[in-house]
């Protein structure tokens, strides 16, 4: 039923039509603001403790990185988010999702002069997670805006409520970091996390900075099992801790020439 | 009629208002609840029943099919077998086409005129606006009929349940979108605009035609309505239609809201109002003869139940007027004059 | 009487007039109805007739008898019941526009009355207020009006615009046929003695005659000599057909319209060479003279009874099967009504060519064979000697008359005849032909002089498509397999396409038609050179 | 009378279809089911809004949530009466209606609505 709603959509290009007509219909005027009785109005908010930025930013600390603490990271990531690990249930690569995973560094910077390269650089290989570009293509690529860049921190976000698995986004993304549920993922996970919603068949699905633990006044998962490796801040805050980072060390983003502008910078 | 429309529109209106007055204002839900609805019911059926054997009655004298191909006849020529069909399995053919898939409207084409040179030229346009309102109009409508079936079926057949699901498949919004429902107003809608705007359409219709379309919009209206924006409590709407599923009619305790007796009752007029109307083309459309019969007269004889000796100018007769000149022009003669 | 076809066809005008439809009162003036039937025709016939015996329906007063709404209704309620179709079709049309546009009076006029829709609900507004529940309720909210004379005169009007040619059922997304309407109105106009003389002179004639035209026995044999006169100055040939011939294999019958007037006549002699090139064992009957049938415009008993002579005559005769020749209505009859009228047919055999042995199994019920589908067997069996280069300054185009088209579906068999007799041969566009062709604009016994303003409108758009292929492909030359198309194209092309000229298909069978021991031919049937010296280029 | 089998034969069958809901049920009652409340929901006494406003708009007011949280980022919903409420399907709702059986599931299979909440989002039986 999943794909086939999906295709569907793909073949018909329905899908605008569909949102517009859709949110026309119920969108007239959200009965939930207008209050069942009483003159208070419902109203969100956001938690008191929730950490916020104009511009998230990551920087990762090559040097400190090793085979293990990429395994740490990405383990860290997955569990709480639900990632399936289709491994052993069907070994072919694109069925794997990952929203964080270790890369060599030659695969991860394919622009960059690799002739005679630090043996450390060459043999260690290096976390990779979406960019959450400033100017980031998927967005642009999505047709229901399930993709779409948060203004309020800059974090590249993904509604999987909307997500109709046309895998424009996919295409659209240069760095890989988005992958497509080929499979029912429940069956894969091995505990599921009741914090955080699985995806359905027929979904793309990405690293999104961990929203949900932002808004608890966490820090993301795999900055937090880093062990320092990994340091999260606000890259518009001059004060901010990646900012100083930055302003002592020499960092690099991945595939610049792009102009993607990627959030995430590797000191190496 | 020029507005005709008008007429049909108000009686639309004063009837959506009698019915969410009845029971808003008046509490007659049991009427319009209960009695109603089986009264709606028995009309269509009685009347429904009595139009078809009415028809039925009727006598066919002639094969008069429309032939649309070429007809069967040497062996060498391709025969269209379901355009001209001479056989039983043909004709069902031609008319499963007909009937699923509008086939005569599909080649519908329209008249203009062309510039050429100095003077002008007919020519004329495939279009394809009239079946395709058409068609979405009655596969809509059928798709929400059968879906309503959730309310008066318990537990919910899969067949429905998977309707529903096909139906809504975009999985837009909450309560979520069935595409059916909004292609139906929409396809209405445009029929209706197709008799108010093109002017020799509107010349044509009736209020007998406005009426039947402005109900449905009506249904469609209040049912959307329902749906998305002022919503109801559809388990008490269901025990209510159980309720009359199961011939133990009763009024469930608690609100239900006008605007859903309103959308029954629209459907129950539509319901009773089939067998006096021009909808009865639902059943009609099975007995037409140009297009329910096979082109076979010249291999089998059709029998006319009524055929009736006629007075005819017989050979003799005509040999008796014409016997002299006949002779003279040397013609051969069944007679000798005396 | 009517201006050029450059204004004519400008003055076409859709839009439809502000009053609504039933309070537009009929057009009776001069040159808009047909002359109504002269009371002898009716009184020979048997049939009702007026009260006056002179009148006119530019008259203001009508001379209906007393009771005229009465025989009305009961005519109604009784068709009602003897024909589904009727009931059914005034039922359930849902007025959807689909056939609309798609009368050629309607397209020719711009008169809304004259899309088919609208000439039934003449009919369907009447049987609504007598007949339905709601009609009798609501009246005008439910489309029902009620009977008056007004409207009998919109109905002599509508219904003799109509020329029963069934393309707006071909659209019908219920099949709903005018044809089948404008019957039904033509037997109660009829019931009140309104008729039209057009249609009852030669039904009467045919009556007593055995043809539409009254000729009579001595006088139609004499015609048929005289084509043979003909034929021998063309071929060197000499033929001489027999008439009404016990014990002849096959009887052979064709409408009268081709022993009469041109083209026809060429038609006529085409057949006989044919026949006698083939050594065919068939006679001519001056009885059974006409194949076409005037009753099919008047009422189906008066179908019956000019229908019952064919069957009659190869009973007589004994002859093993019929052969019909190029004629419109006269296959609708033979098709859809002669068996079943004045079947069975048993004292015959199923028809076998002679010649190829082919058993004509599609017409073992009737036991009577169209002249093309035996020309096309001919041929395919290789029987036939043409030259098909005899035709050649004719760039031919085939016009489908309605009745084979939408009421048989005799689509390839004139068309591979045509093509192996000539050697240009283009067809019209595809909206235009087969199941989709127009009527010539004059058929149902519309093809009276005083009407040719609305005779040269209903044509127009089948003269719109010659005009096309005229243009395109510089066709000469309208073949049709209807008597009637033979007599109403020659004015209607002179009118819109004069370089047009018009034939039957056998016609240019007998010019290709190599036969043994004929001298060499010079002339084509017209006594026309074979080629014209501008054509030759 | 030509056909006339053939004609109430087809009669006979679409009557047969069209008053099928009454063969199906064959007259067996089905009121419409209560959704049941747990202890804890007992206690609270009081949802998000009053129970009328939730029986009919429950579908909207998840619609708004799961567009806000996701979209805006804000993730907690101060009701009409000023009470906080973290805005999640699974950890608030599910907290104290943790008896999807009974109270969601019941109703929505009567109504025959199937929604696909759960094909994501997980509820407290779910947990292993």
């Amino acid at each position: 039923m999943e794909n086939s709603r999906r295709s569907f959509l793909k073949i018909a290009g329905l899908s605008v039509l569909g949102v517009s007509a859709g949110s026309m219909l119920i969108g007239v005027t959200p009965r939930l603001l207008r209050a069942s009785d009483g003159d208070a109005q419902p109203k969100f908010t956001s938690r008191p403790e929730a950490m916020t930025a104009t511009r998230w930013g990551m920087v990762i600390d090559t040097r400190k990185i090793d085979h293990d603490l990429n395994m740490k990271l990405q383990e860290a990531c997955h569990e709480i988010h639900n990632v399936p690990d289709h491994v052993g249930i069907s070994n072919a690569p694109r069925h794997e999702i990952k929203w964080i995973w270790p890369t060599e560094f030659k695969h991860a910077f394919p622009n960059q002069e690799a002739q005679f390269l630090s043996s450390r650089l060459e043999h260690t290989e290096l976390p990779v997670l979406c960019n959450h570009c400033e100017n980031p293509p998927c967005v642009q690529a999505c047709p229901t805006k399930a993709t779409f860049k948060r203004d309020s921190d800059g974090i590249v976000l993904m509604d999987f409520h909307r997500c109709i698995g046309c895998r424009f986004c996919m295409a659209a993304c240069p760095y890989g970091a988005r992958s497509f549920n080929f499979r029912d993922p429940r069956p894969a996970i091995k505990t599921i996390r009741d914090t955080f919603p699985t995806r359905s068949k027929g979904v793309v699905e990405k690293c999104n900075f961990c929203a949900e633990r932002l808004a608890q006044g966490k820090l993301p998962a795999c900055v937090e099992a880093s062990e320092g490796a990994l340091i999260f801040g606000d890259l518009n805050d001059p004060g901010s801790d990646v900012r100083k980072l930055l302003d002592e060390q020499f960092a690099i983003r991945r595939k610049p020439n792009l102009g993607t502008f990627p959030s995430v910078f590797y000191i190496v | 009629m020029n507005a005709a429309y008008l007429y049909s529109l108000i009686a639309v209106v004063v009837l959506g208002l009698i019915a969410y007055a009845g029971v808003e204002a008046a509490g007659l839900d049991g009427l319009f609840g209960l009695v109603i609805p089986y009264v709606a019911l028995l009309i269509f059926i009685i009347g429904f029943a009595n139009r078809m054997l009415d028809w039925a009655r009727s006598a066919v004298p002639f094969r008069i099919p429309t032939t649309s191909g070429q007809q069967k006849s040497l062996p060498w020529i391709k025969h269209a077998k379901l355009d001209n069909p001479t056989t039983t399995g043909g004709v069902i053919g031609r008319m499963l086409l007909e009937v699923l898939l509008f086939r005569s409207l599909f080649m519908n084409n329209r008249v203009g005129f062309r510039q050429v040179g100095d003077s002008q030229r007919i020519a004329y346009k495939w279009v394809i606006w009239l079946w395709l309102f058409g068609i979405l109009f009655h596969y809509s409508f059928l798709t929400v009929v059968i879906r309503h079936l959730r309310f008066f079926m318990e537990p919910t057949p899969l067949l429905i349940s998977g309707l529903e699901r096909v139906d809504g498949m975009l999985q837009v919004g909450l309560p979520g979108l069935f595409i059916s429902g909004v292609v139906l107003f929409a396809a209405a809608t445009m029929l209706l605009l197709r008799r108010i705007v093109l002017p020799r359409l509107r010349y044509i219709s009736m209020p007998a035609d406005y009426f039947p379309l402005l109900l449905i919009i009506g249904i469609a209206v209040t049912g959307l309505f329902m749906r998305y924006y002022t919503k109801v409590d559809i388990s008490r709407i269901k025990e209510l239609t159980m309720g009359l599923a199961t011939f133990r009619p009763a009024i469930p305790e608690g609100e239900i809201g006008g605007l859903f007796y309103v959308h029954l009752f629209f459907v129950l007029l539509l319901l009773a109002y089939i067998p006096f109307s021009k909808l009865m083309h639902m059943g009609g459309v099975f007995l037409s003869p140009t297009r329910n019969m096979a082109n076979n007269s010249r291999i089998k004889r059709h029998i006319n139940p009524w055929n009736h000796p006629v007075k005819t100018h017989t050979y003799e007769e005509y040999e008796d007027d014409f016997r002299e000149k006949m002779i003279e022009a040397g013609l051969p003669v069944e007679k000798e004059p005396k | 009487m009517t201006g050029k076809p450059k204004d004519l066809i400008n003055s076409i005008d859709f839009t439809p007039p502000e009053k609504p439809w039933d309070d537009v009162d009929a057009d009776l003036s001069s040159g808009r109805f047909c002359y109504p039937t002269k009371k002898k025709n009716l009184e020979y016939l048997g049939m009702p007739t007026t009260t006056k015996d002179e009148w006119s329906p530019a008259d203001e007063e009508w001379p209906l008898p007393d009771n005229w709404q009465e025989i009305i209704y009961e005519g109604f309620k009784d068709r009602l019941e003897k024909y589904r179709s009727l009931k059914v079709f005034m039922d359930i049309c849902v007025r959807c526009g689909a056939c609309a546009d798609k009368c050629h009076f309607f397209i020719g006029t711009g008169d809304p009355k004259n899309m088919p829709v609208l000439r039934a609900e003449l009919l369907r507004s009447v049987y609504r207020k007598d007949f339905t529940t709601a009609g009798k309720i609501l009246g005008r909210l439910a489309g029902a009006r009620p009977l008056t004379k007004d409207v009998i005169k919109e109905w002599f009007s509508y219904f003799y615009q109509c020329s029963e040619c069934r393309r707006c059922s071909v659209y019908c997304p219920y099949g709903i046929d005018t044809a089948e309407v404008t019957m039904m109105a033509r037997e109660l106009l009829s019931l009140l003695g309104l008729n039209i003389n057009w249609v009852l002179e030669p039904a009467a004639n045919c009556f007593r005659t055995g043809n539409h035209l009254g000729i009579q026995p001595h006088a139609f044999k004499e015609m048929v000599e005289f084509f043979c006169d003909d034929i021998e100055e063309v071929t060197g040939k000499r033929i001489n057909p027999s008439f009404n011939r016990k014990g002849a294999e096959i009887l052979f019958i064709t409408p009268s319209g081709d022993v009469f007037a041109d083209p026809g006549t060429y038609t006529f002699m085409g057949y006989l060479m044919l026949f006698e090139h083939i050594g065919l064992d068939y006679t001519l009957s001056t009885y059974a003279s006409e194949g076409g049938n005037f009753g099919l415009f008047t009422s189906s008993d008066m179908m019956k009874r000019l229908n019952a002579k064919m069957y009659a005559e190869a009973k007589r005769l004994g002859v093993k099967w019929i052969l019909g020749g190029e004629c419109g209505h006269m296959w609708r009859v033979i098709n859809q009504y002669m068996d079943t009228m004045n079947g069975p047919t048993d004292f015959m055999e199923l028809p076998v060519n002679p010649i190829t042995g082919t058993r004509f199994e599609n017409a073992a019920s009737t036991k009577m064979v169209h002249i093309t589908e035996f020309t096309a067997d001919l041929i395919r069996n290789d029987k036939l000697k043409l030259d098909p280069s005899r035709n050649d300054k004719f760039k031919v185009t085939f016009h489908d008359s309605c009745n084979p088209a939408r009421a048989m579906g005799l689509f390839e068999e004139p068309r591979y005849v045509l093509n192996s007799v000539c050697n240009n041969f283009y067809d019209m566009p595809e909206s235009t032909i087969r199941e989709h062709t127009f009527c010539c604009g004059s058929g149902s016994g519309l093809n009276t002089e005083e009407i040719m303003d609305l005779r040269l409108r209903g044509g127009l758009p089948r003269a719109n498509a010659v005009k096309h292929v005229h243009d395109k492909y510089g066709v000469n030359m309208l073949a049709c397999i209807c008597a009637i198309d033979r007599a109403v194209f020659p004015p209607l092309m002179e009118y819109w396409v004069p370089e047009v000229g018009t034939t039957g298909i056998h016609e240019l069978v007998g010019n290709a038609l190599v036969m043994d021991g004929e001298i060499e031919r010079t002339t084509n049937l017209r006594f026309e050179p074979l080629t014209d010296e501008e054509t030759e280029e | 009378m030509q056909d006339k089998g053939k004609i109430i034969a087809g009669l006979i069958i679409f009557f047969m279809i069209l008053t099928f809901p009454f063969w199906y049920n064959r007259g067996a009652a089905s009121p419409a089911p209560e959704p049941e409340l747990t202890q804890k929901a007992k206690e609270a006494k009081v949802c998000i809004a009053d129970t009328e406003y939730m029986r009919t708009e429950h579908m909207q007011v998840l619609d708004v949530w799961r567009d806000t949280v996701v979209r805006d980022g804000k993730r907690v919903y101060v009701n009409a009466e000023g009470k906080e409420y973290v805005a999640s399907l699974s950890d608030t709702c599910m907290d104290c209606h943790s008896n999807k059986a009974e109270f969601c599931d019941r109703c929505h299979n009567y109504a025959s609505v199937t929604p696909y909440c759960w094909e994501c989002h997980t509820y407290p039986e779910e947990k292993k």
